[in-house]
């Protein structure tokens, strides 16, 4: 309804393969992005910024790396946490090994190494496929984490084992991690790395490479036939998606809690993700935010609801109740629409551009 | 705005100087070299050509034309969809002095022998293979024809054939001689001047075979500058060339007035995806004869039928408010502040998308003409806003004798004479007009010229209608079929005919009455709306023949058939021609057949002998009646259809005031 | 020099010890059967559901526990046992029914991961509404397995541990005859070969559905009411479920057997590990232990133990 | 109306091939070539091997015996993408589309091969990257055009017809530019319009871009018509091999079509 399409006809294959084509979806985007970079953060207080933008972006992002892997390769991974933790951990190794590296230099090395990790454990990807992979690599989950508790060279020896962030700037005196770091510069950072690293998701997921991807995962026979090599291709995949997990499990660390131990990243974290591209929408850049959009804020909901509506529930009787209703909401989302909130988001827009028709 | 269209209209004055289409091309290639000229949407996107670039294109293709031996007053024959590279060769023959012929693509292949040969066309430009395969079946009854050029190379790659050429290595051909001899075209074009032969097209003619009207560039030119200037177009309409070349309406739309105004023409990717490129491109003039529009309407009624209840709700409330206000509003005349506001939020909700679904909402003027359109199609679309107006003309007048001002739309009238139009309505009401668009006559057919332009200087139309008090030119009905019943009763067939057709579910109607007792009709129902209809019902039909048969299908038809009686039982001088019975046939009415005229104009005289039996039946008072009929297939083979029909009678409305 | 000490330490020491002392060793493998037996009736469970209804079933540790709950629940409340059996049993099957129902019948056609999913959903939801239900804390459950330590040939062995396997056995034995002999059996096996099949021949696959999720919960009763009285209930028995997957990769999906010795293995292979290995890794081992064996196994024999190879036909 | 194109040397040689799996013999010493240009139709009752030949060829299956020489090259056990890369496509008895992706979509992933920017690139989608996407777009609606699917450029596989399916895989072989390619039934169930149209695109791909073809087809009309020369097999034997008129006349083939057909 919002849209008039009429008369924007596309002249050249860039305009024509552009990632909004329509003026409406442009404006659109663009008013988001103001949004966010302007308006959140003249607006939003402390608490919006670090536990709940901040998370929701870091959340995104983990999305986004699994999304790649099992929405467009195909591949099911139940690994993320332990990809996530890799990423931490470097980036501490890293920081407090080289303490003038810049921290965004520290960020992607940190990349790079749970990618090589990720490449590592994707190696059984080329024998085995679907839920054997999954089950797969839940060892390289629960071997990770082990290896990050019981080696005390990961933490520095910290008695606690938990790892925390020293000071970093981005530059001058911007700091991004550590004490003073003041949250506004935080969000502005990871939102930036987030828009950044999400355009390139978008960027790779339709051109060759998620082409390749995409093949693989539709009918891997048949990618072979048009000369796909199958392993190079999934452990890009591999490669890629723990890069971003790496990430997202850095920042994790660093900027939302600045301190964790190696626990914060274990299976549950993995199905966490897991359910924010499966609810978001498998294959979907987008969906991979609303997905993390909606595992951020639904607990929050969960708690705040009983109180607003003015019980006063024992604690332990509310966290059994909040994981019944979590556990029910999945199962009811799934029915309603298997392929996510995206293909919701989708349908919505092709009705508004049909309308008044249905179709 | 106002200055710049001021500028583009002196421009287009200066243009006017220019007498023939070449020299109006080589103006705009100076004037406005870099502005689009042409557009295609070919491999997915909108390829486009500066007006410079078509001069150049077109150069080199009438030079290679003079290389293959094209001369002053040679014909070329045009065969194809709308492609740019064919109306460049309108011009390119035009340039070398020839006359292009343009044919319509869908005609078979015999009729295309017809006028190649009746035309003395040495020349053709074929699109691609289909056409190619066309000619060549014909070839040996053409040994007058030199040469085929053909756009589209696929599948010709084996045709061992040395008078097939390629539409590139004509140009070839062409660079070569303009290297050796660079101002040939220059000078071809020089010698061009206003009074000489522009075009031949051949009218399909409602009976008998195509006569071959021949318009001068002052016909073709003069007429459309006059259209120009009554509707200010611009160099910046948007215009989509999707009918067929052969025809005025297309000639005279995307190509005379495109010229004279110098506004970019946009060709479709291919017959099968019309409607989606037109919402892309979303043109800002746009020309559809009756039936388009309707086709548009009825799916619109189809798709929004398939709505949600609130959508459904929502689009027929606002169309009701359109319906009292769209029409005036878009008039200007006043309207209350409530349907105001009302249609304000109508135009948010339902007009403006559904106009942006259509590819509809840029239109600034829009034209309906060839035969009478039906209120509710018309109302509907002007009550969305958009300024469709009709327009009353024919090829041999270059199309323009009447228009519709802004302002002055009326659904029963066709407009007012144009700028340099005289009309004047003859004893027996048959329309004569006077124009600077009065064709130069009929090719090879001196009979049928002396019989359309009379000596004393006014051209007969074949219409009858008269003139209204507020100067608007009503039609009723083809001339000569005006006829009366036994009794005397003024019959005007065509006119009820089209009350008939008016109905969304009826697509095409012949009625009989002419020097008969009383009005019998044979009515074909349109399959998609009635279809649906059916389906709403849980109607089962496999075949159209089926659909035809059922009873509530006869109801539905017969309900349309008394409201038809009751409109005409208002008028007193048609009270006397309601129609009693009728019948649906059991096939649909196809050009191919010879039913139709490829401008689907219903061909009366031969339905009336094919369908002989039928017509007897239902004067015989018979309840139903035995038909056999030839078809042809779409690949050519030929079989014989039996069927039974049933016959309806209808109870004629209000007092039947018969003579005698 | 320290690496070298490092990789002694894991690839000479222990198998030194195991040399020295077989009998040790030989207890810490039976002292892996139960827990191996307990994989192996997880495993188990998983494998009757897969092999049915295709669909991964997270849940299958949340069932255990879930039973486990259910059965001390109502022994708490004084009924005896083979009545808690008894009605923790048909508990079970009422919830096979509802899970049916509201789970997987929306669902059908949809892809595994999607089902995956919903079983995932599925464990929270019985995690919290079975700690709602009977608290969360951890419930001692003593049904009266004897618990003594016997010596046979010199080898240490608890008799509860030889009652588990037992059962094990039993149970086995029991659902081989009901999938071979009973008319219900062979329409499951039926479905598993091929869904379209057993449509055709007339069983209502729901039912077949309905009926596999309650026998994986009964089984899942027997492993939880072991597992149960030997640690006592608690939450930590869901996490048995992560422990049955190695099994599965080991095994095969779909295959009964397989889930069974595949347990054992792990199981026995499990705890030799952490015994003999803590001293050069610092223990904890067993975390992942089962997984790198499972995967070194299907690196080696990607059709698992008794899954024959497939032939891709195109 | 075709003016007789050239046939040129054999560009595929397979020889004495056998092919068993387990104790089941899908293939048992067939010998046959496959010719430049020419358009080989392989015939046979059902489980004739004729698909088990294809997957051969492509290098989906490996022969226990016999050997295959692919433009004079003889060649080892090959995977099927190492295939792709010497030039060889080929089509699926039931479509092989990847059905999450628009018709355009997969006739891209056809050009996959021909695609060398790296994924570093890709992430940019700027520069020499599009610039490669964007030339490999033309080449793609240029097999769109060719094939008349214009309509359908933007909808998703897994939605269209049967036939379109078929003619979007057809597409797909294509933008491989291959020297030789496999249809594996390109006219499985299909109406006879839908059939004439894929003989048209079929001859006019040997036409226009002289690709060799071998086709498995059951429609003998068709095949007598669109093919250079017939391959005919029989419980995995070659029972006969020459042009369409002396394989009609064939007695063998005749009995193995009109004696028992046997099937499975």
């Amino acid at each position: 309804m919002l849209y008039r399409e009429a008369g924007q006809f596309k002249s050249s294959y860039g305009a024509d393969e552009a990632i909004f084509p329509i003026r409406q979806d442009r404006w659109l985007f663009a008013a988001a992005l103001i949004v966010a970079y302007v308006v959140v953060p003249l607006i939003a207080s402390e608490y919006w910024l670090l536990s709940i933008l901040i998370p929701f972006l870091v959340f995104s992002l983990a999305a986004i790396g699994l999304n790649i892997l099992t929405g467009y390769a195909g591949q099911v991974s139940l690994g993320t946490g332990g990809f996530m933790a890799v990423g931490a951990f470097a980036t501490y190794k890293l920081a407090t090994s080289f303490p003038d590296l810049n921290i965004v230099v520290v960020f992607i090395l940190a990349g790079l190494i749970t990618a090589m990790v990720g490449v590592l454990f994707g190696w059984p990807s080329l024998r085995i496929k679907g839920f054997y992979l999954a089950v797969a690599t839940l060892a390289a989950q629960f071997f990770l984490i082990w290896m990050f508790n019981k080696f005390p060279w990961f933490n520095n020896y910290t008695p606690s084992g938990v790892i925390s962030a020293p000071p970093r700037a981005v530059f001058g005196h911007v700091f991004v991690t550590g004490a003073e770091a003041n949250s506004v510069d935080k969000y502005l950072f990871v939102l930036s790395a987030v828009t950044l690293l999400a355009l390139a998701a978008k960027n790779l997921v339709r051109g060759r490479v998620g082409r390749e991807w995409m093949a693989i995962r539709d009918m891997d026979i048949a990618a072979e036939i048009i000369g796909i090599r199958p392993l190079k291709t999934k452990l890009l995949a591999f490669a890629i998606s723990s890069f971003y997990c790496g990430i997202a499990g850095a920042m994790w660390a660093f900027i939302y809690t600045g301190g964790v131990e190696a626990l914060a990243f274990d299976i549950d974290r993995s199905f966490q993700i897991l359910f924010m591209i499966i609810i978001g929408g498998l294959g979907s850049i987008l969906g991979s935010f609303l997905g993390a959009a909606f595992i951020v804020l639904l607990p929050l909901l969960l708690e705040r609801t009983p109180m607003a509506l003015g019980f006063d529930v024992p604690v332990n009787y509310l966290s059994n109740m909040q994981s019944m209703i979590f556990g029910a909401l999945i199962i009811f989302f799934l029915i309603v629409e298997p392929r996510g909130l995206a293909r919701l988001w989708q349908i919505g827009k092709e009705k508004l551009r049909m309308w008044p028709f249905p179709y | 705005m106002a200055l710049a269209e001021m500028q583009t209209r002196s421009e287009s004055a200066s243009a006017e100087a220019a007498d023939t289409f070449p020299k109006l091309l080589f103006g705009h290639a100076v004037q406005r070299g870099d502005r689009r000229a042409f557009r295609e949407k070919d491999l997915g996107i909108w390829q486009s050509w500066t007006w410079a670039q078509a001069a150049r294109e077109v150069t080199a293709f009438a030079a290679g034309l003079h290389a293959l031996g094209f001369r002053r007053g040679d014909k070329l024959a045009i065969i194809g969809d709308n492609r740019p590279r064919l109306y460049w060769a309108i011009v390119a023959a035009q340039c070398l002095g020839g006359v292009p012929v343009p044919v319509y693509q869908d005609s078979v292949a015999a009729e295309m022998q017809f006028v190649l040969d009746h035309a003395e066309a040495h020349f053709a430009v074929a699109e691609d293979q289909e056409q190619v395969d066309k000619l060549l079946a014909v070839r040996d009854k053409l040994p007058g024809l030199k040469a085929i050029v053909y756009d589209e190379a696929r599948g010709l790659r084996h045709y061992a054939h040395d008078f097939l050429v390629s539409y590139e290595g004509v140009q070839e051909k062409g660079r070569a001689l303009l290297a050796k001899d660079p101002d040939l075209v220059a000078r071809e074009t020089a010698q061009g001047k206003g009074s000489d032969l522009a075009v031949i097209l051949y009218t399909s003619g409602t009976t008998g075979v195509p006569k071959g009207v021949m318009l001068t560039y002052d016909n073709v030119l003069k007429t459309a500058a006059n259209a120009v200037a009554f509707d200010h177009l611009t160099e910046r309409e948007e215009m989509m060339s999707y009918l067929p070349m052969a025809w005025v309406g297309d000639h005279v739309f995307s190509f005379g007035q495109a010229y004279v105004a110098g506004y970019c023409i946009s060709c479709p990717e291919s017959s099968t995806t019309v409607m989606t490129d037109l919402k892309e491109l979303g043109p800002t003039y746009f020309f559809a004869p009756p039936r388009i529009w309707e086709t548009i309407l009825t799916q619109v009624m189809i798709r929004i039928e398939d709505a949600g209840w609130l959508k459904r709700k929502l689009f027929h409330y606002f169309m009701g408010v359109a319906r009292r206000a769209g029409g005036a509003i878009l008039d200007g005349a006043p309207v209350g502040f409530k349907d105001r506001l009302l249609y304000r939020i109508g135009g948010w909700l339902i007009y403006g998308p559904l106009k942006n679904v259509l590819g509809m909402s840029r239109i600034r003027v829009a034209y309906t003409a060839g035969e009478a359109i039906g209120p509710d199609i018309f109302n509907f679309f002007r009550s969305l806003g958009i300024n469709v107006k009709q327009l009353y003309g024919m090829t041999e007048a270059a199309v323009f004798l009447c228009m519709q001002p802004n302002g002055g739309v009326k659904l029963d009238t066709v407009g007012m004479p144009i700028k340099d139009v005289e009309l004047r309505i003859a004893d027996n009401g048959e329309v004569l007009y006077r124009s600077p668009g009065v064709f130069a006559g009929y090719y090879r057919n001196p009979e049928a010229t002396a019989e359309t332009k009379r000596p004393d200087g006014w051209t007969h139309s074949g219409d009858a209608g008269f003139l209204g008090a507020d100067g608007h030119l009503r039609i009723i009905d083809r001339a000569k079929d005006v006829g009366k019943l036994k009794d005397g009763t003024l019959f005007a067939p065509k006119f009820l005919e089209n009350k008939l057709k008016f109905f969304s579910y009826i697509r095409e109607a012949v009625v009989f009455g002419a020097d008969r007792d009383d009005v019998t009709a044979i009515i074909n129902i349109d399959p998609q709306a009635v279809g649906n209809w059916a389906e709403k019902r849980g109607l089962a039909s496999a075949s159209y023949q089926e659909l035809a048969a059922l009873d509530p299908v006869y109801d539905l038809i017969a309900g349309c058939v008394t409201q038809v009686n009751r409109d005409l039982a208002a008028e007193p001088h048609l009270a006397g021609s309601q129609i009693r019975r009728f019948l649906i046939l059991h096939k649909e009415l196809d050009a191919d057949d010879g039913e139709l005229t490829r401008t689907r104009k219903v061909r009366r005289r031969i339905i009336g002998e094919r369908f002989k039996s039928l017509v007897d039946a239902l004067y015989s008072g018979a309840t139903v009646a035995q038909v056999e009929t030839a078809v042809r297939f779409e690949d050519g083979r030929t079989g014989t259809m039996r069927a039974t029909l049933k016959i309806r009678d209808v109870e004629p409305a209000g007092p039947l005031r018969k003579a005698g | 020099m320290e690496i070298v000490a490092f990789l002694h330490a894991l690839l000479v020491e222990p198998f030194v010890a195991m040399w020295q002392n077989p009998e040790f060793l030989l207890e810490v493998a039976i002292g892996g059967l139960l827990t191996g037996v307990m994989y192996s009736l997880v495993a188990l469970g998983f494998v009757l559901i897969y092999k049915a209804s295709g669909v991964f079933n997270f849940a299958q540790g949340t069932m255990v526990l879930f039973a486990a709950l259910t059965f001390v629940g109502l022994l708490e409340r004084g009924f005896p046992v083979w009545a808690s059996f008894l009605l923790t049993a048909l508990a079970m099957i009422a919830m096979a029914f509802v899970i049916e129902r509201l789970v997987l019948r929306p669902l059908v056609n949809q892809d595994p991961i999607i089902l995956f999913m919903a079983t995932i959903g599925l464990t929270y939801f019985l995690e919290g509404f079975g700690q709602i239900v009977w608290g969360g804390d951890v419930h001692p459950l003593d049904i009266g397995i004897p618990k003594s330590p016997l010596i046979i040939g010199g080898v240490l062995i608890n008799e509860f541990d030889l009652v588990a396997a037992a059962v094990c056995g039993v149970l086995v034995t029991v659902l081989a005859v009901f999938f071979q002999r009973t008319a219900i059996g062979r329409a499951l096996r039926a479905v598993a070969d091929d869904h379209q099949a057993a449509l055709s021949v007339g069983i209502p696959l729901k039912n077949i559905w309905v009926i596999v999720w309650a026998v994986a919960g009964i089984v899942g009763l027997v492993a939880g009411i072991l597992w149960g009285s030997n640690l006592g209930v608690q939450f930590s028995i869901s996490l048995v479920a992560l422990k049955a997957l190695p099994v599965l990769i080991l095994g095969g999906f779909t295959s009964v057997p397989g889930a069974i010795v595949g347990g054992l293995i792990i199981g026995v292979g499990e705890k030799v590990a952490e015994v003999f290995w803590t001293p050069a890794t610092g223990g904890a081992i067993e975390d992942w232990f089962a997984y790198a064996l499972a995967l070194v196994f299907l690196l080696i024999r990607p059709q698992g133990l008794f899954g024959e190879r497939i032939i891709e036909r195109v | 109306m075709a003016a007789a194109k050239r046939i040129g040397e054999p560009v595929l040689e397979v020889r004495d091939i056998t092919l068993s799996f387990g104790g089941v013999r899908a293939l048992l010493d067939v010998s046959l070539e496959i010719r430049a240009r020419e358009i080989l139709a392989i015939i046979g009752p059902n489980g004739a091997g004729k698909t088990s030949m294809l997957n051969v060829i492509n290098g989906f299956y490996h022969p226990q015996e016999g050997t295959i020489a692919y433009k004079g090259r003889v060649r080892q056990r090959m995977r099927p993408h190492e295939a792709a890369e010497q030039g060889i496509a080929r089509t699926f008895q039931n479509v092989a589309l990847f059905r999450g992706m628009t018709t355009l979509d997969n006739i891209m992933t056809g050009r996959l091969l021909k695609m060398r920017r790296n994924f570093l690139w890709q992430t940019i989608h700027w520069g020499p990257a599009l610039a490669e996407e964007l030339e490999h777009r033309v080449f793609a609606e240029r097999i769109i055009d060719f094939l008349e699917i214009e309509s359908i450029r933007r909808t998703p596989v897994g939605q269209l017809p049967y036939g379109l399916q078929k003619r979007v895989e057809l597409g797909r072989a294509l933008a491989m530019e291959p020297e030789l390619l496999l249809l594996d039934e390109p006219m499985a169930g299909m109406n006879v319009e839908e059939k004439e149209d894929m003989s048209r695109f079929i001859l006019d791909v040997n036409d226009e871009f002289g690709t060799t073809i071998a086709l498995i087809e059951h429609d003998m009309g068709v095949v007598m018509d669109i093919s250079d020369r017939v391959v005919v097999l029989d419980y995995g034997r070659k029972i006969a091999d020459g042009s369409p008129d002396q394989v009609r006349r064939d007695t063998a083939v005749i009995d193995a079509y009109l004696g028992v057909a046997h099937e499975a």
